[in-house]
């Protein structure tokens, strides 16, 4: 297998450095790549969209037909991570531990038995002890909340700066992530259930396509923001700026969602009582 | 409204999809139901589509409304409409066959496989209906990644063989991606229409050449092209049966499509066979994957098994008969991307009720089938005479054309290769036909026969059986309007260079 | 030899894609380990990125976030002036196909972790052929 | 853009590129993954990349590096090549 792997790879690599040959010179303004298509997105992005950012007018509104289905994509690995991983058939651990809150006294409950005590004063743990730390515990309990403005952010000012619903929508799934990493995955599923996920996901591409949807029933082609004209303040050009801006926040929630989901199926395979 | 159906063909199963995953959380009564009704309105808008271009010739749909070169634009002309109509008929069918299986296998994640199905049929009409290189990537994504996950869930060896399929099918999807972007930087857009206008003064350049090659391995790749076919017959035969019975007649049948299109659209007939001259060699591995698959297939002894080897076998004949570069293999070509589709799904729709009766496909179960499962034989019959290339079935029809090309472009190495694997055939499903009609109940034909007592064997339901038939039954309908398809639709789509 | 020199140096972008992608490649056909090759697989992935980031380069242009102002007149973008959006826009769509393929591909990973107890494909084969 | 920067950068890539398959722990590979995936994000912020770059960052560095190390948390770092 590794002399084949080997042989692939250079015959792979020597057609590759063959074609290199020909292409036109690195960062040449005057190569084709620069010339056909793209100077009508630089030049007229402002004009026709209202949206500086070059990258998010063609991401959202040029093409926003592929990054309709590169949220698709997302969601349908979400699905597959949850079809795969899920075991619906809940078995009970042999021993359950639990930390009584205000002593800090660990017990252990063994072989499915049931306890006669409050609950409510202690916290269940998890069955591979991990280090209680409180640095970084507080750390990130504090810090969460800014990445989630940031995250915000990221979705809302997309139109002007780098960013936009994508990257918006991971650092908002990856704060939640932090938030299972840094105190454990039990938490993170108080403040976002399973369900809350799984719904998310969908809802977000179904915005995004239900964007494009009304326009195709207002009359114009699907995802031809134009059409919202008709609704929103502002004009065709304005429309299209706020069309862009509806779909980036379809797919900050779609990608948020499914980030959260597919971590919470691997970290804790599919059992969603803990993890990582 | 018709003047949308292009769009309505992706966008309704698509928003479809969301409501089921929804459903399978909130109703999970509800997503059988609306997986039916979002295929069913896909089959009628890709029916309307078909009669459209029919009608008025090719359709174009702008996408956000910009014109080609800057947005994404759809393009239906005679080929894409023939496949667009395939790709949902037999996804709808399949679907109604799936519903016993799900019921049987796995009923507590029913949402989640269908809005897998749904999404994967979905990617697939969008590959087909595409006019833009990169939109053909992403929706090739999306059509693989739920057909890894569908595959996974099947048992045993199962999700080995998905892991061995993502990693092939990701290289075939990313050299497909690097030669849509070899084409990219040397011409500057990536519509279809528009790379064909720009390479003609390229067709010296090293990067289109390179382009061509890396975009067809990566494809092959997909395709299960012989040499590169390693991963495919695990992964069809250890999928659980309806998710085969969708994969196997879909996912090569698209990509035999891809090529063509890609070929065809994207370099023209004009480059491909006259400035590469690739022609002769490719025909050649396509003899061989021919007599590979063929031989392959003599050596299993499992039908569902046995049906990958097959599918490996036909994915040759379509290849060859593309690459003959004349009228009638390319007509022969296109025909048997419809005749093989519905050839595979009654075969793998056929197996799939004995599995669903017998546990497994293996000969061992084989035995007394023709008394105990009548009519699941009948159909499998029926679609096993249609592989063999027998008149009434539309199978016979395809290979016609096949043979027409192959003597036309004094190919004789194809001629031999279509009759041998032809004569295969034959001996492959009468040795099954023997062992089902033949052999009684409680020969001794394996190990564990007979002891968890036979009798209990009864004939698939109706809701399996009726998908079966209608399938079997328009095998036979399209042999028989193989006329009508090729004056009416297949001559539009033969590039006016082919004779 | 100065010809070749400069164009080693004048595309140094794309050697160092070529080689990223052989490094994946190999990782992902001869490496045993199924992590390792989803391993390889992203960088596979990364570097068909890099090679079409490496398109859209343009020497003494700018990020393609267009300057302009409200109130005054309109004057004309110069498309030479900013780096070329659109293979950007192709590759933030492939990051998500790859970051997707990831989640999928380590799911099943781990399925074939917990029925063979091993990530190592030869002890895998071993186990499938002596039951 | 400044050459020596960006050769460097260039060599890193390959460098963690290299390490993370060679390398003879799970973990290890997973974090040399994530390191590999900083440097990609680097080298096209120093491209003009900027969208790209952040996106590399988010997914390439942070969600993917997570998802490798839950993978491994609930298999094995064992590996023989």
């Amino acid at each position: 297998m590794k002399t084949l792997g080997l042989i692939i790879v250079v015959l792979v690599g020597a057609v590759l450095v063959y074609a290199t040959v020909d292409f036109p010179p690195f960062g040449d303004p005057a190569s084709p790549a620069s010339l056909h298509v793209s100077p009508r997105y630089i030049e007229k992005t402002v004009e026709e969209t209202a949206v500086p950012n070059a990258v998010t007018s063609v991401l959202a509104d040029y093409r926003g037909f592929d990054t309709m289905f590169e949220t698709t994509v997302i969601f349908s690995a979400g699905v597959a991570c949850f079809l795969l991983l899920r075991v619906s058939r809940r078995r009970p651990p042999a021993s359950r531990q639990y930390r009584h809150r205000l002593t800090g006294l660990t017990f252990r409950v063994k072989d499915g038995r049931e306890i006669s005590l409050p609950l409510r004063d202690f916290e269940p743990l998890d069955s591979i002890w991990t280090p209680h730390d409180f640095i970084i515990e507080k750390v990130c309990r504090y810090l969460i909340p800014f990445i989630q403005l940031f995250g915000l952010y990221v979705i809302a000012h997309g139109h002007e700066s780098p960013g936009g619903g994508f990257q918006g929508g991971v650092i908002l799934g990856a704060s939640i992530i932090l938030l299972s990493v840094s105190h454990n995955l039990r938490t993170a599923l108080q403040r976002m259930g399973e369900k809350a996920s799984a719904l998310f996901s969908p809802f977000g591409v179904l915005i995004y396509a239900g964007t494009g949807a009304l326009c195709l029933v207002l009359g114009y082609n699907f995802l031809d923001y134009q059409a919202l004209a008709a609704l929103l303040p502002g004009g065709p050009i304005m429309a299209r700026s706020h069309g862009i801006f509806l779909v980036e926040v379809g797919v900050g929630m779609a990608v948020m969602g499914t980030m959260v989901w597919i971590f919470k199926n691997l970290a804790s395979l599919g059992r969603y009582d803990e993890g990582l | 409204m018709s003047e949308h159906y292009p769009a309505l063909l992706v966008i309704l199963p698509l928003l479809a999809s969301f409501f089921i995953s929804a459903a399978g959380w909130l109703r999970p009564a509800c997503c059988f139901p609306l997986a039916v009704a979002a295929l069913g309105a896909s089959l009628l808008v890709s029916l309307g589509l078909l009669s459209i271009v029919i009608g008025g010739g090719p359709v174009s749909y702008r996408l956000g409304g910009w014109a080609p070169p800057w947005g994404i634009c759809y393009q239906v002309d005679h080929l894409n409409a023939l496949v667009l109509a395939v790709v949902s008929v037999v996804g709808f069918i399949n679907l109604t066959a799936a519903r016993t299986h799900v019921k049987k296998d796995f009923p507590e994640r029913a949402g989640p496989f269908y809005t897998l199905y749904v999404l994967f049929v979905t990617g697939l009409l969008g590959m087909v209906v595409t006019g833009d290189a990169f939109n053909l990537y992403v929706l090739l994504e999306i059509a693989a990644i739920t057909g890894y996950a569908l595959i996974a869930m099947g048992k045993g060896r199962a999700p080995l063989s998905s892991l061995n399929y993502i990693f092939m099918g990701t290289i075939g999807a990313c050299f497909y991606l690097l030669g849509v972007g070899y084409l990219y930087i040397v011409t500057g857009s990536l519509n279809m229409e528009d790379i064909a206008r720009l390479l003609p003064p390229l067709h010296g350049s090293k990067v289109v050449t390179v382009a061509f090659v890396i975009m067809m391995v990566g494809i092959w790749l997909k395709m299960g092209f012989f040499p590169l076919h390693a991963w495919l017959p695990n992964a069809y035969t250890y999928a659980p049966s309806p998710v085969s019975s969708l994969v196997a007649p879909l996912m090569t049948k698209v990509m035999v499509y891809v090529m063509i299109r890609m070929v065809v659209t994207v370099f023209t007939v004009d480059y491909a066979f006259g400035v590469l001259g690739l022609n002769e060699a490719v025909v050649w591995l396509a003899v061989i994957a021919i007599v590979a698959g063929s031989v392959l297939a003599l050596a299993e002894k499992d039908v569902k098994r046995m049906l990958t080897f097959i599918v490996v076998a036909e994915v040759g004949y379509m290849v060859g008969g593309f690459w003959l570069g004349n009228r009638p293999g390319f007509t022969g070509a296109v025909l048997h991307i419809v005749n093989d589709a519905l050839m595979t799904l009654c075969l793998f729709l056929a197996v799939g009720n004995i599995v669903y009766a017998k546990g497994n496909s293996r000969w061992e179960s084989l035995p007394g089938l023709f008394r105990t499962m009548p009519w699941t034989m009948g159909a499998l019959v029926v679609g096993a005479l249609s592989i063999i290339g027998v008149p009434p079935t539309c199978g016979f029809f395809s290979k016609w054309y096949l043979l027409l090309g192959a003597i036309q472009g004094g190919h004789y190495g194809f001629l031999a290769a279509l009759l041998f694997s032809s004569l295969v055939s034959v001996v492959l499903f009468f040795r099954i036909f023997e062992m089902g009609y033949f052999e009684p109940l409680g020969a001794p034909h394996g190990p564990t026969h007979g002891q968890d007592g036979t009798t209990t064997v009864r004939e698939a339901p109706l809701g399996m059986l009726a998908p079966l038939w209608i399938t079997a039954l328009g095998l036979i309908l399209v042999g028989l309007y193989t006329g009508q398809i090729v004056g009416r639709v297949i001559r539009h789509a033969v590039p006016a260079m082919m004779f | 030899m100065e010809e070749f020199l400069r164009l080693i140096i004048g595309k140094y972008n794309y050697w160092i894609y070529i080689t990223l992608m052989m490094i994946g490649l190999y990782a992902m056909i001869a490496k045993n380990n199924l992590v390792k090759k989803i391993v390889g697989m992203n960088i596979f992935q990364t570097a068909i990125i890099l090679f079409y980031i490496s398109t859209g380069v343009k020497k003494g242009a700018t990020i393609p976030i267009i300057e302009h102002s409200h109130d005054a007149a309109h004057q004309a973008v110069r498309a030479a002036d900013y780096i070329n959006p659109l293979p950007h826009v192709l590759m933030l769509t492939a990051i998500v196909v790859s970051v997707a393929t990831l989640g999928v591909a380590l799911a099943v990973a781990i399925k074939v972790y917990h029925r063979y107890l091993t990530l190592e494909e030869d002890e895998i084969l071993k186990q499938i052929r002596e039951p | 853009m400044i050459w020596q920067l960006d050769l460097l950068i260039l060599t890193l890539v390959v460098f963690c590129g290299i390490g993370a398959i060679m390398i003879r722990d799970l973990l290890g590979a997973a974090i040399l993954f994530g390191a590999y995936s900083f440097m990609m994000c680097l080298l096209w912020t120093i491209m003009g990349a900027v969208d790209v770059a952040f996106t590399e960052a988010s997914v390439g560095a942070g969600v993917s590096t997570v998802f490798f190390v839950a993978a491994v948390y609930h298999t094995t770092r064992r590996t023989k090549d």
